[in-house]
């Protein structure tokens, strides 16, 4: 790990940080009687707030999420160089399309 | 073990591939863990290989691990590792075995000079020795990690150096924090470049089993998070500029 | 036996203050492309016993204290025997390493709140004149050394062990030095235009000693075989209070540190007396050799501990007290198994240093051409005695003085030498003895060697004493010349090191031994006690050791006061005796 | 695998963390599917949101919570432990402090579910 993915990874994890605790405080809150798709998208659809702060996570954790299983892969399962880079460009992509889509699906009208 | 004067010792034999064997040792009063391979290579199994010097806690060449701990031997009394009349003796994790329980600690001191854990003189033996407060706040911090003895049980004790070779590992670390701190040093830009490379300081996580385990307690956890911040301040520092 | 050859331009022996400095100063003086070679018995830097000095650095900075004064100390402590000039140049030169030592080396030594300098006083010194860094300043310099030959382009030879100099045919210079290279047990001969032989001494054939345990007087026993001169070889120094765990413990012998007495800590016998003042007005507090005596007297009388010494006594100080004040010893204690805050540790004498060594001149140049010896081998700097802070300095001083000269006297050099193939040959035929013989274990012959020394030519001395000490001697080298070891695997066979340290230990034991019958007077650490006197100093002699084929020869040779003369000073008139506030 | 030398608190904390993080890298490319079906196929959304209902879900879910705030208090000790030059003790002390309100934020969350 470089300089430089650490200090990505740091500040991905600190813009994250507040978003968590939204996240989590909506959920809590949508939770109470019962989760329905229909309420998810009621809330989330069509605004560019939600685009945005959605967005962000995303971005941000699919960031976050690749550099720290890189260092996982790597010094778990003992992965070098360039397949290692290529496993952590492989879960940004991954979690980036997916993530977007997701977005996309809950933010979309 | 019920006799109570002996004790059953396992020892590792061979190199990177090998086996322990068992050897059973008399119980002293006053003995290290180091008298005990001694012992043994004395008057069991004259083919036994390890390494001492100082036999004080000096010299940092004898540590090994016991019952999987990495620890220095020859200050490590026996009464304080024995389970149930046994203990079991490897040599130190993470560095390559020669024989027995004799590590190659070179990759440990490539390591520490690849950190850039050395002076980067200033002055010479012509010019005077600076007059130095000794309770600035550079000089404490260096204080803090100088009696360091390069004995690398930190460096066994690491999880991070295991799972990453290139790791510079604890004790270089802190020994270039060490050399940062050090108001006469030239090399401050240097040593903060050497700590952010792929083996940097910014692979440690933390862990504070270096700190755990030092025989001297140093606590390099703390001097390497004081490296994370220096580059991250020196980074938006040169940011600014 | 094939033997691995091996060329480089300057070979160094050692990794102590005297090794590294050598390493270091050739490099800086020595013309670009020369070749320098390091070969150590250990790990660089982590084996020998500089790292383990605790008091510190003997020198003179100024605020009254003078090179004048350290001389006139250090020549008074060796009791007039040492060579002036080279007491001259190790107070001299200390002034220049320590600023080295601080400014390009990075050492950090202990301040002051001003800023400057902490120096406190060792026995025997007029001046509060050692430098230090806590208890542990042997450890800083070392590393802060080690750093620096690690980061340099020096070719580094670890757990190579020096067996023997290989002179050229016609025995006028030296070809090269003969190794094994213990990871793998195999011979290596390295030739080089200069040499430097840093291997420390190492008085290990006493059964208390402090060294560290690679130290076997190699140096002086290749030297010996080479037919060099040695001088003050009687010269034994023992400290008075080594650490008494028992036989079985590597830990016995090992040094509790000086400042403990001058800190009020008391000696009490196995009844649990002080003693000390039925020797000695000072008590405790005399200097190392008397206390040593007093200790060793009381032993004899068999007023002892347990384990045969006796006991040192802190807790009438206050145990938190020796707590906050000696935190290394009370944890080394503790780890040990003793309380030294509150209880009571048993303590012997401990052989520490040797005085003695390879004559050489002040530039560090020996007898033979292309040998330089510098460091605790090297003898004359100390006399009959070394005073505390005046070890370290020593190495450091003349290692980067051999440095420096083998840096200029490598110009004028040709090509290598070639070696005598014939004594190579033996040499290597010596070492393996041990394969042909019928194996029984080394251990207790080391164990009888050390208890014949410590016995009979140990801190008092007589002729009888000595004669039989003589015999015992050489009933153990006869029996370890028929003890073998196996020879299956001799990669990391530390039991063929253990017979070898024999071999170079007997060797030396011998010379001691006739050194001290040779010297019938008391001087500093040799202490006859058929012959309490010192003699006059006007005439003082030193012993001088050689041996020529299979004979040793000492004779004595008169001290040459090139500098000084007993009973005189070079201290400006009027200036006062010391001024180290009395204590209290 | 915990051997003699690692059982301390630092070295549980780093492995909760990394275990925590670990596990909630592996959730979430499932939990973006489940999302995507939002526009996709609503009633399959439906469908699996249904399944909240049944208690092993509901503990799952509680789990991935539980999991993130451990990840999240654990990543910001971690950073405070870097960056801010505290001593050893006020560390400790603010370990402790972070430990025990993730407790109570673990219960909150056990009874807002
Ligand atoms: C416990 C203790 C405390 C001391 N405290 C002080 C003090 O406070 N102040 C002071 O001034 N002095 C002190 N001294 C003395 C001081 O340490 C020595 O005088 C000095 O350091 C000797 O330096 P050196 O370089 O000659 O040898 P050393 O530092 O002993 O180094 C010798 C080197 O040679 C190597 N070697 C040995 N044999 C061979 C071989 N056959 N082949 C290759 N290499 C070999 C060794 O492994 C080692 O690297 C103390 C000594 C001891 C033991
Ligand atoms: C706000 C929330 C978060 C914070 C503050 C945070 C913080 C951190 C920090 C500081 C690290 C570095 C650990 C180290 O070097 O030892 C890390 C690692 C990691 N994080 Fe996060 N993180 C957060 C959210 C997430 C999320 C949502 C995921 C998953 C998708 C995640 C996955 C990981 C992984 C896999 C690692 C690597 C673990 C390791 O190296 O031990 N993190 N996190
Ligand atoms: S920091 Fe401690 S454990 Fe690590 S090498 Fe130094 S003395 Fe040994
Ligand atoms: S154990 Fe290793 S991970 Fe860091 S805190 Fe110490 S270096
Ligand atoms: S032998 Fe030197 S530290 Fe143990």
């Amino acid at each position: 790990m470089t300089f430089r993915l650490y200090m990505v990874q740091r500040i991905s994890a600190l813009i994250m940080a507040p978003l968590v605790l939204m996240h989590i405080a909506v959920m809590i809150y949508a939770i109470q009687g019962g989760l329905s798709a229909e309420e998810i998208l009621g809330r989330t659809q069509g605004s560019v707030l939600w685009f945005l702060f959605y967005g962000t996570f995303v971005v941000a954790v699919s960031i976050h999420a690749a550099i720290g299983l890189r260092t996982v892969l790597s010094e778990w399962a003992g992965l070098r160089g360039t397949a290692l880079n290529a496993a952590a460009w492989a879960v940004l992509a991954l979690l980036l399309i997916l993530g977007m889509q997701a977005v996309y699906g809950v933010t979309a009208t | 073990m019920a006799d109570k004067h002996q004790m059953s010792v396992s020892v590792w034999r061979g190199a990177a591939a090998g086996s322990f064997q068992s050897f059973d040792v008399k119980m002293e009063e006053n003995q290290t863990v180091l008298d005990v391979v001694a012992w043994i290579q004395q008057h069991a199994d004259p083919t036994l290989s390890y390494r001492y010097a100082c036999r004080v806690g000096m010299c940092g060449s004898c540590a090994m691990m016991v019952n999987g701990t990495p620890r220095w031997t020859c200050r490590t009394h026996v009464k304080k590792v024995l389970v149930d009349g046994h203990m079991e003796i490897a040599p130190l994790r993470n560095l390559p075995v020669i024989k027995d329980l004799a590590t190659d600690m070179d990759p440990f001191f490539d390591k520490w000079v690849a950190a850039e854990g050395l002076h980067h003189p200033t002055q010479t033996r012509h010019d005077p020795i600076e007059a130095i407060d000794p309770a600035s706040a550079g000089r404490v911090e260096v204080n803090a990690g100088i009696e360091c003895i390069n004995c690398s049980v930190c460096y066994a004790a690491c999880d991070t150096v295991a799972g990453n070779p290139d790791y510079l590992g604890p004790a270089a670390l802190q020994r270039a924090w060490s050399v940062y701190n050090d108001s006469k040093d030239a090399g401050k830009q240097a040593i903060l470049d050497a700590v952010s490379g792929v083996g940097g300081c910014h692979n440690c996580h933390s862990q504070g089993s270096c700190a755990v385990h030092c025989p001297n307690e140093l606590n390099p956890m703390n001097a390497i998070a004081g490296l994370k911040r220096e580059t991250a301040r020196n980074f938006f520092r040169r940011r600014a500029r | 036996m094939q033997i691995d050859r091996h060329d480089t331009d300057i070979l160094i022996l050692g990794t102590g203050g005297a090794g590294m400095f050598a390493a270091l100063h050739a490099q800086q003086s020595a013309p670009a492309g020369t070749k320098i070679t390091i070969a150590v018995k250990g790990l660089i830097g982590k084996c020998g016993c500089t790292r383990m000095v605790q008091g510190g650095y003997n020198v003179a900075l100024g605020g009254g204290d003078t090179v004048e004064r350290h001389f006139m100390d250090t020549i008074q402590g060796g009791k007039w025997l040492p060579d002036q000039d080279m007491a001259w140049k190790l107070c001299e030169q200390a002034v220049v390493r320590i600023r080295e030592l601080e400014n390009e080396i990075g050492c950090f030594f202990d301040r002051n709140p001003d800023g400057s300098l902490h120096q406190k006083a060792f026995a025997g010194q007029t001046a509060d004149r050692t430098v230090h860094k806590g208890d542990l300043t042997g450890i800083e310099i070392i590393n802060r050394l080690m750093e620096q030959v690690l980061a340099r382009p020096v070719e580094k030879l670890q757990e190579h062990r020096a067996i023997g100099l290989i002179p050229t045919k016609d025995g006028s210079a030296l070809a090269g030095v003969l190794m094994i290279d213990m990871r793998t047990g195999k011979f290596r001969f390295v030739r080089a235009k200069t040499v430097m032989m840093g291997t420390g001494g190492g008085p290990t054939m006493y059964k208390y000693h402090t060294p560290s345990g690679d130290k076997t007087m190699d140096g002086l026993a290749m030297a010996l075989r080479a037919g060099l001169p040695l001088r003050d070889m009687e010269m034994v120094q023992f400290h008075p209070t080594g650490l008494l765990a028992g036989d079985h413990t590597k830990m016995t012998g090992t040094v509790l540190e000086e400042g403990l007495r001058g800190a009020g800590g008391r000696l009490l016998n196995g009844a649990e007396n002080r003693f000390m003042f039925d020797y000695d007005a000072k008590g405790e507090r005399a200097t190392r050799d008397v206390v040593s005596r007093g200790i060793y007297a009381e032993m004899r009388k068999s007023n002892t501990t347990a384990n045969g010494g006796v006991y040192i006594s802190m807790s009438h100080l206050g145990p938190d007290n020796v707590r906050a004040k000696f935190p290394g010893m009370v944890k080394r204690c503790a780890d040990s198994g003793f309380d030294l805050a509150a209880g009571k540790v048993e303590v012997v004498p401990t052989a520490h240093y040797f005085m003695g060594g390879v004559i050489v001149d002040p530039d560090t140049r020996t007898a033979m051409e292309g040998l330089y010896v510098a460091g605790e081998d090297a003898g004359g700097a100390h006399g009959s005695n070394r005073l505390g802070g005046n070890g370290v300095a020593n190495s450091t001083v003349y290692g980067g003085v051999a440095g420096d000269v083998m840096g200029t006297d490598i110009r004028s050099m040709g090509a290598l030498r070639d070696p005598d193939e014939a004594v190579l040959e033996a040499e290597v035929a010596r070492a393996l003895r041990p394969l042909s013989n019928r194996i029984a274990p080394i251990q207790p012959l080391r164990d009888k060697l050390q208890e014949a020394m410590w016995e009979d030519v140990g801190v008092m001395r007589t002729e009888i004493g000595m004669r039989r000490g003589q015999a015992r001697i050489a009933d153990i080298q006869a029996e370890l010349m028929e003890t073998g070891i196996s020879g299956d695997n001799l990669a990391f066979n530390l039991t063929w090191h253990d017979w070898l340290n024999m071999a170079s230990l007997c060797e030396i034991s011998e010379v001691i031994t006739e050194a001290g019958l040779a010297r019938e007077n008391s001087r500093g650490a040799h202490f006859r006690e058929d012959f309490p006197e010192s003699g006059s100093m006007e005439s003082s002699y030193f012993t001088f050791a050689r041996q020529t084929g299979a004979e040793l020869g000492v004779s004595r040779e008169d001290v040459k006061f090139t500098i000084v003369r007993p009973g005189e000073t070079i201290l400006p008139e009027g200036e006062p005796i010391s001024l180290v506030e009395a204590a209290e | 695998m915990i051997r003699g030398y690692r059982t301390h608190t630092l070295w549980v904390a780093f492995l909760l963390h990394r275990i925590s993080g670990v596990a909630l890298a592996l959730f979430l490319p499932l939990h973006f599917w489940v999302l995507s079906y939002a526009l996709t196929a609503p009633e399959t959304l439906d469908g699996l949101l249904l399944w909240t209902d049944l208690g092993i879900v509901k503990f799952s879910e509680f789990g991935l919570v539980f999991l993130l705030s451990v990840h999240m208090f654990g990543g910001l000790r971690l950073m405070a432990l870097e960056w801010l030059p505290w001593t050893s003790g006020q560390k400790t002390a603010a370990a402790s402090a972070v430990a025990a309100s993730t407790l109570v934020a673990g219960v909150f969350f056990l009874r807002a579910i």
